[in-house]
Parts: C-alpha cells; structure tokens; sequence
C-alpha cells in the first residue's frame, strides 16, 4: 500500500475539544504548508465560550486548512482529510464531509462519556455510521498510543495527555510527506524553559509520524506540488494583524503620531492586542476606552490635535458609535473606523461572521452624514484597504468606516507583502499658518476639502463644533441656505473621492457577458471558485468585487449595465443589492446565505446555473 | 513654558469676535470673565490652550474664547479631551461641562477621566438644572424640586458632586461661586497648576430656570452663616462676625461657638492632601453644617505624566520589520 | 376709508424680541380663530437660545399662523400682515413678503440701537426700503402708545413695556374684525392673582383695538368667512400634546400601563412636560432618565414587564438608542420610540426642522434588524399615527419607530377629534398560561407573532437575551441553519404588517396620470397646496403621502407605477426617494429642500411645472 | 409575600434545563449555588423573580435561573432593571453584572441607580478581569497588571468600588466572596430584605485569565490576615489568632495588637449605619489595612417606595375630557 497519490488541493480539518490544542496544530501545519511554497486559506472556528464544557458540541474548536498547487481562495467547503478528537468535533462536522473525505478519529474520544457529553444515545455508533458516507475512517487510538509513547516522561499525566495533538499532527505530516524539523524548531523555542514538556511533545510528534510509516493501516500518501507563485518575499497573515500593521503604516507615510482608541469587542479585540504590543516600538498611543463612545470621542479629541485617530469595534460597538461619528462629519476630521463585523441583530453571534452592517455604515445616522465606506476582501486585503481608509480620511478630511469581518480577521492566508517604501504617500492637511486676513477654518480647495490647523499652531486659534456652520468661516450658523448648502457640499465632498479611488475592475471574465456576480468583503473566495469553475465550464460569467462602497467606483454603472444579469451575493439579507438598485435602476438580484459561515461554493454555484438557465 | 508672550497677553486676547448669547443675568459671564482674566497669567503661549465643551447653556463658552475650542456633544466632553491630552500632553486642556452634560449624560466618562487621572481641568458650572432645554432637573437638583419636567416635584435624591468626585478617585476636588470673582481665580489657577485631573465644581446662577438657587451662600445677609472658605491649615471658621467654627469629635464634625470652652486651636484644620479629611468635609452639606468652598483635595504624590507620543520618524526598516513579521519566506 | 375687504385665506406673522410676548399674542389669536370656525394652521419659530441678546436677529421669536374660510394646509409662504416689533424682527422676515403685504411696526423698535442690534448701518432706513416692496407699512410707536395708555397704572415700567404685544393684538383683532372677549377671559384668569397686571393688559388690548378704531390710518378692514368645516367637536392641537395623548390612549385600549422614559432633547421635550403633568391622574410612568440609552434600555425592561413603553428623542438621541434598539429587535418586544426630527447632522440645527432620519430609522442598525417605521403628517395626524404605532408594537411584538418633526410638534391645527370608544381596538399578546408541555416562548402565531408571557405569571418562567435564539424555545443557538431562519422570520414578520395597515390611498387628484407628488411627514400641507393649484391649472397631477414606511401599503408599487413621473418631494438630500427606487425600481425623481423649514408651495410648484413640461 | 410555596420551593426549582457554560474552575459556579439556595428560602413565588444581565461570562447567569430572565446588552443590565421595578414594584429583581459590565461600560447607569435608590439587588461578580473578551484588564485591574491588551502593565489606578459606590450615594453596600458560601448566603439575604438600591461586590475567580487574584483573602494560609470580616456593633479583629484589632486614632483607622496596651474594647466598633465609618471602612485597603466583607452600610432611615402604577381601567370619560382638552368648540 501506501501509494503516493497526486493532488492539487486538499481541505483539512484539525477539529477537537477547546482544550485539545487544535489551533495550535493548525497554525504549526499551516506555516509549513506555506513554507513549502504551496497556497493556501485557513479558517479557525472558536466556540463562543471561553471553555465551554468539555466533549460538548459547544465546546468543539476547529482549525481549516485548504491548500494546493493552485491558487487557494476560500478555506473550502468539504474535507479532504478530518481529523476529530472526539465524538463532538464529529457531529459538528459531518456536514462537509462527502465520500471523498478521510477521517482520523482518536477513538479515546468516543467512549460512552463523550458520547454522550455530544448528544448521542448510549448505543450509538457514530463513527460506524460515518464509514457509510466517507472514504474512509482510520480510527486511532491516538490518546492512548501519547500515553504508552510517553510512559518514561517525567511530566504528568494531565500534561501527557495535552500531548495528544502532537501525535495527530505527526500523522498528518506523515500523510502529506512533510518534515518534522520546522515543528521541532518551533517546539525548542516554545518550551525551552521546560525541557520534559519539550521532549514530551517532540516524541509524540515523532510517534506519530512514525506510526504513519510502521503502520500498515493507511492506504495511501498524498503529493502536493507547490504552487506557481509570485516571486517575492511571502509571510502569512491574518485580517486583523494586516490591518494593525496598516495603521502603523498609514501613520508613518502621512507623517501623523497614530492614535487608537477602542473597547474589547470580538472579533475586533485582536487589533488591540496586536498594537498594543507594539506601542513602545512604534511611538503609537493605544487607548482602551471604556466603553465605544469614549473609544471614538476621545479619537475626535486626537484627532483635533493632529493624530491618525483610528477605533476598531464590532456590532454593538459601532452601534454606540453612531452620534460621534455624526460629530466627526460635521466637524469634518480625519477618522477610521473598523468595523470587523459578526453576526447580529443586538449581541447575535459574536464568534460567527457576517456582512449585515453596511446599509448601517451608508445610511446609519441621524441627519444627511455622508461618510465614505470601504471594505477589505481578504486577510492581506485588510492592508491595503486599511491603508486605503486613512489615506481618504487624511487627504479629504472626513470619517472613513472601513469593514472587515470575523472571517477575515482571524483567517490566514500567504501574503506577498509590500515595502514601506512602495506605498502610495499620503499627504496630510495641516497648515502652519495663513494667507487669510481671519483665518478661515471651514474654506475648501477644489475638492471642497478643508485644511486642517491643529491647536499648538499660532494665529490658527478656531472653534468646531456640531452645530451647523457657516461656509468659510465656520462659525455658528442658523441660516436655512447656509444649511443646505453645507449638506450639499459635505455630500459632494464624499462624492467627490471617486475621482481619487481606482475605477472597478473585473476581477475574472469578460467586461460584458450573461452574468455578474458581484460581491462585496469576505465573500471574495467563495465567489472567485464559483466563478473560475464556471469560466471553465465555458460559462459567461464574470466576478466583480466592490471595496470602494460608497462613493461606488464612477464606472461601476457602466460596468454592471454590460451584462444581461447582476447577481449580488452577501452573508446577509439584501444590502449591496439595495444600493446597486437604487443608485442605477438595475434589477440586480439577491444571493443571501446567512448561516455566520463563508457562502458555500456549491450553493452560490446552483444559483447561478440557475440564473444562466433563465438567461 | 514661559516665553516672552507671557508679558504681554491680557484678557482682551482672549475674547472671541463671537456675540455672547446668554441670557442677560447668567452666572456664566462671570465665569467666563475670570479665565479670560486667569489664562493670560499662566505663562501659557495663547495657541496651546484648548477648551473642550459638551452640549448645554454653558458649554457654549468655547465660542466665546478666542482659543482653540472643540464644542462637541452631549456628555463626551470628557471623552473627547481624554483623547486630545492623552495625543497632546503640550496643551492645557480645559473642559467646559454642565451639571447635566458631566453628571447625567456624561457621568461615565467623568468618573473614568477622574479614576485615569489625565492632567485637565474640569469646570462645572453647575446650575442645578437644565438651562439649554429649558428647565428640566438635573441629578443635582435638589429633592422635590418643580420643574417642568417634574410638576409634582422631583423624587430622586441628588448626587453629593464632591463625594462622586472623591468616590471616583479624583485627585483634585475644588469648588467655587460664579459671583466671587477672586476666589473663582484662585481656584482656576490652583486648578491649572496641579498636574492630573482637576475637579472644579462652579456654583453657576441661572437666572431664567433656577434663579436664587445659591443665593444662601451669595446674598449678603445668609452667606456668611452658610459657607465657610477652606484655607491650607487654617481652621474651620465661619458666622457673622466669624464666631462658629468646627471641631471633629472623633471622626464627626460639629458646630461650635468659639468661646472660652472653644478656642480656635482646637478647631478642624484643613488639610487638602488630607483624603479622608476631604471625605468628612464632602459630608458636611448631608450634615447641615456650611457648604465648603476652595481646594477641598489635593492628592500630594508628584506624578510624573506619560508624554512618550510622537509622530513616528520614518524608520523605514522597523516599519518594513513590522511588514515582514519574523517568519517570511522567499518565492524565487 | 376702512371698506371691508373680503378674504378667504389671511397669512399673519407676529415679529418681535423673545422678551416680546410674540408666543403668546399668537396663541391667542389662533383660539380666537379657531373658535370663529375658520380652518387653520401655525408655525411658532423661536430661537436657539434662551434669551439671545434682546434686539439682536438670533433673538427674534415669531408666530405665524395661516386661516381662512378654506381648507388650511400650511402656514403660509407669503404674509398678509406682517406685525414687527423691532428691526431684527423685520429682517428675518422680509423674504416672506410681497406686494400684497401689510406691515405694522412698533417704531420704537427702530431706533439706532436697534438699527445697530440688527445689524444695520447707523444711516440705514429700513422701514423706508421696505416701502418699495410691500403693499404698506404702518408706522405706529407701539411703545410709546402702550406707556401713555398705562400712566395710571401702578405696575413698573418693565410689565408696562411688556404690555405692548396687548397693543399689537387690539390692532390685528380689530383689523379683523375681532371680538376682545374671549382673550379678556383669559388675560382675566391668567393674571387672577394680580389685578393690577389683569387690568393694565386688558386696558393695552382695549387702545390697541380702539387705535384701530379711531385713528384714520388703516386703509381697510378684512372680513374673511367661516370655513366649510365637518360638523362636530373640535380643539386646536399641536403634534407633541396629539403623540401625548395618543399615548394614554392607546395604554387605556390595549389595557397596558403606560410606561414612558425619555432625556430631554429638543424638540421633543414638551412631550415630557406634557405626559409629567398627566402622570398622577392617568396612573402612567414617567421616568426622566440619565440619558437615552437609559431611556431606551429602562423601556425595554418595562415592556419585559408588560408594560407598553415609549421612548420620545430626537436626532442625536436616537442616535444613542441604535444598540438598544437591536436588542428590543432580536427580543420581540413592543416598543415604540417616537423620533421627533430636527435639522443635522450631528448637533445640527435644534430648533429647525428636518427630514433627514428616515434611512435611519429603516436602516440604521448593525445586524439585520428590520422594524415598523411609521410617520405622522400634521400635527393631528400625530395622534393617529401614535396610536397606529402602539397598536402595531402591541399586535406585533415588535419595537416600532414613529417619525414627527419640529414643525409637525410645535404647530397648530384645529382638530375633530374623536371619541375613545370610537379608536381601533388594540389585542396585546398576553398569556395567563399554556397548553405547551414546556413553554416555549418564541413559538408563533400565523402573523409570525410570539406570545408575551410577564413576570408574576406562574409556570411561564423564560429567559431572553439578544443573542441569536433558537427558533420556538428561545435558548441560545449558534446553528447557522437556525440564525438564517430566525433572519427571514423576523423580517417576514414585518412585512406582513402591510396585511395589516390600509391600503395606499391618493390625498389629492386620479390613480394615474402625469405626475405623482410624493411625501411623507411634514410636508403634507406645502404637498397638498401645491396639487390643489395645480388641480385647478387643471394638470394631472396627485398627491400621494405616505404614513407607513416600512412596510410600504401592498398597493403602492402598483399606485406609483399608474403616473409618468414620479416626484419625491423631502425636507432632505433624497430618501424616501431611495427606498423607493431601490424597491418598485421606479426612477423617481427627488425634490429636495432643506432649510429647515417647510418646503416653499412656490419652490416646489415650479419645479413640478418643469417636470410636466418635459412629460 | 408569604405564602404556602414557601415550604415546597427548594434549590432545585431554580436550576434551569440549560448546560452550564462557564469554564470549568470558574468562581461564577459557586455564587450560582448560593443564588439557588437563598432565593426559595425568601418565601417569595418563583414566578415574581427576574435575573437581569448584562453581557460577561457572568451575565450568562440568568439562563442557568429557572425564572423569569433577561440577559440583555453590555453595561444596561442596570437601566434595563430600572425600567423593570419602577413598572413592577411588585417583583424581585436581581442584576447580575460583571466588572466591565458594570463599572466600565456600565459606570453611568450604575451610580444614578444607587442616586435613585432603585429596590433592586445588584450583585457584581468581581474578577478584575474581562473574561467573556479572553482577558483584558478591567477599570478594577490592579495597576501595573499584565494583561493581553496592557503587554507593558496597565498606568491607570482602579475604582475603589466601595468609595465609588458610596459616593454615588449608596444606601446599601456589602461585600463577599465566591469561595465564602456561608457569608455569601447572609449578604444575599440582607441584600434582599434591604429596601433599596443594594449594591453587592462578589469577588469572583476567573480561573483562566486572573486566576488566583483574591487568593490572599482565601487561601487558609493568609487569609486571617488579610481580611475583617464585618459584624453589626462589633468590634474589628483579625489575624490569624485573632491577634490584631482596628482602632481609630481620631478619624484615622490603625492596626493594634492586642495586648494590655489596647484592649477589645477600645477597637472601632462596625455601624452599618454610620456614613462617615463606612467611608472610612471604603478606605482600608488604600491605607494597607485588611480588606472589609459584609455589610459595610445601609441606610436607617425607612422609605416608602413608590408603588402607584397600574394599568389604567379603562375610565373612558377621564380619557375623553383629556382628547378633548378644555379649550375644545363646536362646529354645526
Ligand atoms: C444626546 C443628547 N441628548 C439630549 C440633548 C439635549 N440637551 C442639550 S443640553 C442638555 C442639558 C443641559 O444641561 P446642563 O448640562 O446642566 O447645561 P446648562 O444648559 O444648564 O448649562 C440637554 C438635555 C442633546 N443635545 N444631546
Ligand atoms: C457594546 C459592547 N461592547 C463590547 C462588548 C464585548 N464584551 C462583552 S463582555 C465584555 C467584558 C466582560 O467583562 P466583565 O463585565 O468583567 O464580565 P466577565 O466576563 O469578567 O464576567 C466585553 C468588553 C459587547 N458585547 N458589547
Ligand atoms: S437659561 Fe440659564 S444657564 Fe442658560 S444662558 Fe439663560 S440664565 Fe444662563
Ligand atoms: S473566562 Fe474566567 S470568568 Fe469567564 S467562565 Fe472562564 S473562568 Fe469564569
Ligand atoms: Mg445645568
Ligand atoms: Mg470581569
């Protein structure tokens, strides 16, 4: 046995208990999977509790891993290979496994407790059941082989039983012919202080590679060439580090100390996290607030004295956020806000994701506030968009929300990453001094963008507020033409930055053809597969994604006009598609899939054919 | 921060080009008066003061100052010069907040500044009720107060604003009258002067809603038996002709007449680095005793204030680091 | 001289120092006209501050009121008779004047000091420019005239100045024709407790209409006739005190207390002082509360408990409600929160009026959280639409947004109103107990409507949150399958509340033709004068204002579809307008004017006159 | 209130079917216990309890409560209640709310509840600790605290909560710990029979983010020196033979030993309704003095609460004069 099988791309899915170490496991197979040169998308899963009771369904915790020779674009939808440590991460999973799928189960993890702690009845056979349906199910006894593996370890048992993962980690490295050096490099450093736990878990990695090798149990190996990738230097990356780093950049480029305010929040939290390591190294103030209206306020406050003031929440947050951002608008300051979004209405849920905040983001305010609205489509986007954000906030004097959401911020993915020096410039608004007899805070140039003269400044000293102004001169104002005028021209203002933002592309197929399928954020992958299959497939269909969200791209009605369908798809009720209809009168139709999960390539796929047939 | 402006700023410099439109008779004109009077005498360049207000009569006062100015919203004042001094520790930052803007709406961010300790100056003018809306009560007004939103009279008890200060951890407690113009400067430029989070309540007379209010500690006839001034070490004294003062019996303070049993040696001393003498003096209003005015509290430890911010020097490799991370790999 | 000139319709406008009793003198003459049998409607306009600087244009407090022997829709563009009390008070108030307008100043008003306070050069001559433009101006020293009639009294000077709003009120009641009895009542109850004060203002009243008399001044009286007006009861009403008593009203039909917390805010804030008064004798609660988002969240807590709650706010207040809001969404809970709208963004104008919070009010949340949104169009409209949205929150388990506006709560109208036993019946959702094994207390009726089970009721015990809820038992479920569902549910339970409010009707003109004119809100009047004249021009042209917003009436896509064009005329930058391409992808076109007044009968006909040419 | 299910509810009857979610380890388990067991002893039907919550790992309680439950939005749990009691004098209304809940977010309604005095139980599950967001330092962290959002320690001083609370104007204020079933119990039970606002702090182990961080006043070894444990009218003693006492030397409280010097009957004696005492109580532990548990204060003064809301019958002719108005006229 053991034939070398070929492959292009294989799903893998590390699924066990909360305490079972899956994330670890998943991270240490995904940096050699990049290592190799293959690409790749991850997607970890938490539950929603910190440490939901143990062998729950609740407390099952997954890392996914797709990668191949081929570009990668979603995590994927159905396991190649699914590694489960207990009857619960079983049940949680069966839904996206086909008769293509491996399973790997640790069979300590399906003993009457377990089974039971997932819902099943005493005589239940869950793992005899599944052979029905998948390729195969190697059962393992993975739990027990860690302990006989580290009978001699001076660490206790609890210790050797955290070992486990290890074991399965071997096994899978064995399955895929990886080398184990990277993992044991990484396991020095992690433990040198412990040299008992060091060994422990280098030996069970071992064992359980070697088990793969001694073992006549296993059918086949499998290859995977690397991927014909870009050259360049490469790193991993989430959403949400790609966009702290950003910030850090954006701030650099346009000369301005950064600011960060923000109460904790998930899937936002990380963002504090991150910079807030890097406060000291960096010169960057980070703030946690507390609450969401201090976070964005006291932004307001930096962002008067000169800062790159940026906050990152979620959901309930950015709902608390809503009067000051009006402040912002009227007051017309530089200002992020990210909203890495989740799924709602009110707490909803927090571990899941979704895309129903940007009707929120156009049209959420109390009197006409017009901000501009841009979204990141995958981890590295969560760069460039980011920077993108604070270049528009800082160059036109206006609140910016960017939104990026759960799947982004916590899924990795390689990243051919930038050089500072390659960066657009960003050129800020301040102003020393003045050519105006009195100064005049509120006079725009020709993109009706005004300067910005921050306290410390001498013969600058001025009043803001959220009071409606005057043109020019800024002061209170209480005149009816005055009023609509300011509307207007705060509303040309934003309008007026789709003249500094890319024209929309089309990211594949043809500038015209049966049917677009448009989408906006996270969905990016999902619709990119469909789409490249059914390009294949010699359908005409093309995939247009939106980051621009409001103002849209200028020729984005155009663009759309050109072909006989537009379907929007989005992790939420109908919002794109509102926009779309309303601003060009297109019928564009709606593709919802609300289920707190990147749509599903197969289902996304159906309507489509769907839609081609009515063509 | 002296420079050789300090000689020639007045209070004219500090007047805005923008019409006053308080009504005739408020107390915030006085109090507007006496920063105008107090700023030009900190040896503070004019461009590096900024007064940041919320939403209410009194936090219009950023308008009329010819210094840069933030009017914000409702209750964020607070939240919004956090923002700006923690960006900025250059600038003296002072902010100009109601009874309602800092106690009701805004009581959050209040307590929080005060526990953060972040080096402004907080100025309340307090009126006891909601002048911008016209004559709501406040969370300081007092208990079974008409107004228009309470014609049977209000039920809940008021906030003591020196004991929510103090309770909040605030380490400068300090209150003053809009109609004594002196003693109003004294506490302005004690205010300025500590570093951290500076509490100044300012009795504040509005003359439409809630006229007289204070009047038992202004009026000539009643303010002598009702206010005792609060001097550095100096004793508890007040009445008339300055013949009560205070004992503390144990811990609980009384009124005495000074006479050949009580002399005033034997009398409560202030001490505002004294907090717990600052918790007992919070007290003497629920107590029936004079209300206190001047620096109740002064936390003595020197702090030193954090102003390690700056803009980022373009340290192009740092920032490629921070790009890189340290785990990249080559595709060749 | 003196003939009587018959009118049907008369534009007065009262001027002067908010020190100058301008209210007052208005409200007076509105009941004295009111009780005639003349329709009616007014516009008080007072300034930002308390006391604004007396003399100065900020301070300027005015009246308008519009009546006549016809149906009144609007205060009026153009006035008839213009009473200014000083120079401020006829520069704010010029642009409303024409050849056919009246003028009687005071004089006194227009002294240098007052020239300087309104802003004039020391040689201007204001009351002689304005010559040129109107039809007259009476000169009279109001003042002056006032002291000499009060030598004898024994009140001080100050109250004898403040007399001289009396003298202004003789002149305009005996310009038409007035009986002074009715406001010799109530100047008799007013000052009961001071008869000194009784008898100096009735005197000034008495010279006032004497002066009139005597004098050969005036060129004419006026005689305008009763209206044609239904049979049966009525009072004048404003949109705040129509919402207040709604409120009660509602809380008696569907047998609920009556819970109501609010933060003051203008313009909202009379709807506190009203319902305070009311508290005691109506048994209701009402809470001031430390802000709104206590409001709101303190509502939500009272609903819990069976109580029908009702926030009242306006533009940043409900701005600080949208988290809270989500909440009261995903609980199902009734819950009405009344929006009364001023001009934005942020602080905006508070003493202006504005339209600008619709996309809020249907879009303005994170997650998907659809709700009722309903709006009243006149002041007594206020009390039918407030009723409509308590009987929709109470049916429909449901928070319900109820949109008014500064204009529509401060204005007057007279009001037919009607009998208690007469208004819809209103079935709350309550439950004694249940025929479920166990409770479940998001099962749900055939208009997907859950049950309201209190606190105090035995066996029903439940716990609801906002997070995501499993369908029928409402515990806690992150199933993706479950969320998408409860999604669809809880908007399909919202859109099925078009089953359940009337059709669209047409206000004015045919079910199809050359242009619908389109509102909601406060625009009605200006809407419907408009249509009038243009019926009479013998245009095809209809007015359709719509009260139910989200969901629109089953009918209106079909109603819109009947007309060439369609014209959304909004006190905004385009919203309605936006909702209703996006849904019937109709390309209707917007009419925007956003001065913080009513929009202009003459700005709005000539646009809809060039948008019949290009028909 | 009595009445005869008084003697059939048990503990049982509180738990709800819903799987118990907190980690494994977490203090919030047993405050849940002692929930269950004082709650049926109060001779109150089950039906007229309601659990509010706020958003917290401990804000899940009230699902584990079989009554009636609202576990609503991050730091309302305090508004939501208020609006629940002043519409239902009738129920007993528990908050349940952590140290971010309650006192971050929460701060504002929190202390204007105290104000009003609101008849509601409030029990705060201290653990210093965001723990439901995985562990960032709360407004009650310990300065210099190390936690995943301050990697270099936190700067900002916390709330002293009892001084916090009482300068909100508190009327009820105590004090327990998760580990300390019985004294949990007790404070419940006073919490409850208290008529008014009671503020309870709970010290709560979050096992996994600030585990250990109240081990000095639990752990066998140091907890008789760390800690006073309050009783009405007696004196304050602790160590670990009872070795040691608190006088007060004026206003000023200090630690003595026992011995012929300073007997048991010169100690500071607890009065729980003495203001000024619990303020000084508020301060123990800024002076270095044992932490206080029990009641710390409680208000004497008896109140009558406002129970006059009810449905309006349906009087049809008060509603027509008030649609009406007085002011109304006849068209014919
Ligand atoms: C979010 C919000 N809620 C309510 C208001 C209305 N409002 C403006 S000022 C004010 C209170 C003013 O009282 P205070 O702070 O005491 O200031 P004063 O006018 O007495 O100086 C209120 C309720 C507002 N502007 N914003
Ligand atoms: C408006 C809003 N902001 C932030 C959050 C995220 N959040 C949930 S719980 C929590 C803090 C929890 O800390 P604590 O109240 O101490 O409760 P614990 O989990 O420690 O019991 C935060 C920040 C939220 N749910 N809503
Ligand atoms: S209403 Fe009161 S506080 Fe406001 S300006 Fe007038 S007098 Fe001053
Ligand atoms: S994280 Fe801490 S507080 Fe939350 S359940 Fe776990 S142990 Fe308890
Ligand atoms: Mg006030
Ligand atoms: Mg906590």
């Amino acid at each position: 046995m053991n034939d070398i099988v070929e492959k292009q791309k294989v799903v893998i899915k590390f699924a066990g208990d909360s305490g079972d170490g899956m994330q670890l496991v998943g991270n240490q197979f995904t940096y050699n999977t990049a290592h190799l040169g293959h690409d790749l998308a991850t997607f970890p899963d938490f539950p929603a509790e910190i440490r939901a009771p143990q062998g729950t369904l609740a407390g099952v915790s997954g890392f996914q891993i797709h990668f191949g020779s081929v570009e990668i674009d979603t995590p994927g939808d159905v396991y190649d290979v699914l590694v489960v440590m207990n009857a619960a991460a079983l049940k949680n999973n069966i839904k996206s496994t086909n008769s293509d799928t491996i399973i790997i189960a640790d069979i300590s993890g399906f003993d009457s407790k377990n089974l039971k702690l997932a819902g099943h009845l005493a005589d239940d056979k869950p793992l005899d059941e599944i052979k029905e349906k998948v390729k195969v199910v190697y059962e393992i006894d993975i739990t027990k082989l860690t302990s006989i593996a580290l009978a001699e370890s001076s660490i206790d048992a609890k210790d050797k039983d955290r070992c486990k993962n290890m074991f399965a980690l071997g096994v899978v490295y064995w399955l895929y012919e990886r080398d184990l050096d990277e993992t044991i490099q990484y396991i020095n450093e992690k433990f040198s202080k412990n040299s008992s736990l060091k060994d422990a878990n280098i030996l069970t990695l071992q064992k359980g590679f070697h088990f793969g090798e001694t073992t006549e149990i296993f059918h086949n190996r499998f290859h995977v060439l690397k991927a014909k990738q870009q050259k360049g230097n490469y790193r991993g990356i989430n959403g949400n580090e790609a966009l702290g780093i950003a910030l850090i950049c954006a701030g650099a480029k346009s000369n301005l100390p950064l600011y960060f305010s923000t109460y904790p929040i998930t899937p936002a939290s990380d963002i504090l996290h991150f910079l807030a390591k890097k406060e000291k190294e960096y010169h960057i103030k980070v703030f946690q607030a507390e609450d969401e209206i201090s976070a964005i306020s006291s932004a307001i406050g930096a962002s008067f004295g000169g800062s790159l003031a940026v906050c990152s929440t979620s959901g309930p947050g950015m709902a608390l956020k809503t009067e000051a951002l009006g402040l912002a608008v009227s007051m017309e300051l530089p200002l992020v806000v990210c909203n890495i979004q989740r799924a709602g209405p009110s707490t909803g849920m927090p571990t899941k994701t979704e895309q129903t905040d940007l009707l929120q983001a156009v049209y959420g305010r109390n009197g006409e506030a017009p901000l501009p609205v841009l979204a990141a489509s995958s981890p590295s986007d969560c760069f460039y968009m980011t920077y993108e954000a604070c270049r528009i906030a800082i160059e036109h004097m206006t609140p910016v929300i960017l939104l990026s959401d759960l799947f982004l911020a916590n899924g990795t993915e390689p990243w051919l990453y930038p050089k500072f020096e390659d960066l657009k410039p960003i050129n800020n608004k301040k102003i020393n001094s003045t050519q105006q007899e009195v100064f005049l805070p509120f006079s725009r140039d020709e993109n009706l963008v005004r300067n910005w003269a921050i306290p410390g400044t001498k013969n600058l000293e001025h009043r803001i507020g959220g009071i409606e102004k005057q043109q020019d001169t800024g002061s209170v104002s209480y005149d009816g033409d005055n009023h609509q005028k300011m509307i207007q021209i705060r509303a040309e203002k934003v309008n007026k930055i789709a003249q500094f933002i890319p024209n929309q592309d089309v990211e594949l197929g043809e500038k015209t053809g049966d049917i677009a399928i448009v989408g906006w954020g996270s969905t990016y992958g999902s619709i990119r597969t469909v789409t490249k299959e059914l390009l294949n497939e010699d359908k005409s269909i093309a995939h247009i994604h939106i980051k621009y969200l409001h103002p849209f791209p200028s020729n984005l009605k155009e663009l759309l006009s050109g072909y006989k369908k537009v379907l929007v798809a989005e992790i939420n009720n109908g919002q794109l598609v509102k926009l779309i209809r309303e601003q060009f009168l297109i019928d564009a139709i709606p593709f919802n899939q609300i289920k707190g999960q990147p749509i599903k390539v197969s289902d996304l796929k159906s309507e489509i054919l769907k839609q081609l047939e009515e063509c | 921060m002296l420079d050789i402006e300090k000689n020639v700023l007045t209070s004219k410099d500090f007047e805005s080009n923008q019409e006053i439109r308080w009504c005739p008779g408020c107390g915030d004109f006085a109090i507007l008066k006496q920063l105008q009077n107090v700023l030009p005498t900190l040896g503070i360049p004019k461009e590096n003061f900024v007064m940041v207000s919320g939403i209410g009569c009194s936090s219009r006062l950023p308008y009329y100052m010819n210094t840069y100015g933030m009017h914000t919203i409702h209750g964020r004042a607070t939240a919004v010069a956090t923002g700006l001094k923690l960006s900025r520790p250059d600038l003296s930052v002072w902010i100009i907040t109601g009874d309602g803007d800092a106690l009701s709406i805004g009581g959050n961010h209040l307590i929080h500044l005060l526990r953060r300790d972040i080096d402004v100056n907080i100025l309340l003018f307090n009126n006891q009720i909601y002048g911008l809306t016209k004559g709501q009560f406040s969370p300081v007004s007092e208990q079974n107060k008409i107004t228009k939103s309470s014609p049977n009279g209000t039920t809940d008890k008021p906030f003591n604003t020196l004991s929510l200060a103090l309770g909040a951890g605030a380490s400068f407690v300090a209150r003053s009258l809009d109609r004594e113009a002196k003693h109003l400067q004294e506490v302005l430029k004690s205010s300025h002067e500590y570093t951290g989070a500076s509490f100044v309540e300012i009795y504040q007379n509005c003359h439409i809603f809630n006229d007289g209010a204070f009047d038992k500690y202004t009026d000539r006839k009643t303010r002598k038996n009702n206010v005792i001034f609060l001097e550095q070490n100096k004793p508890l004294i007040f009445g008339e002709n300055n013949e009560f003062g205070i004992v503390l019996d144990g811990y609980k303070p009384k009124i005495v007449a000074l006479d050949v049993n009580n002399s005033i040696n034997n009398l409560f001393i202030h001490d505002k680095n004294d907090k717990l003498k600052a918790q007992i003096l919070s007290n003497f209003s629920e107590f029936g005793l004079p209300e206190v005015f001047g620096v109740i509290y002064e936390n003595s430890i020197l702090k030193k204030l954090n102003t390690d911010f700056q803009s980022l020097e373009n340290d192009t490799n740092a920032i490629n680091l921070l790009i890189s991370g340290n785990n990249s790999w080559r595709v060749l």
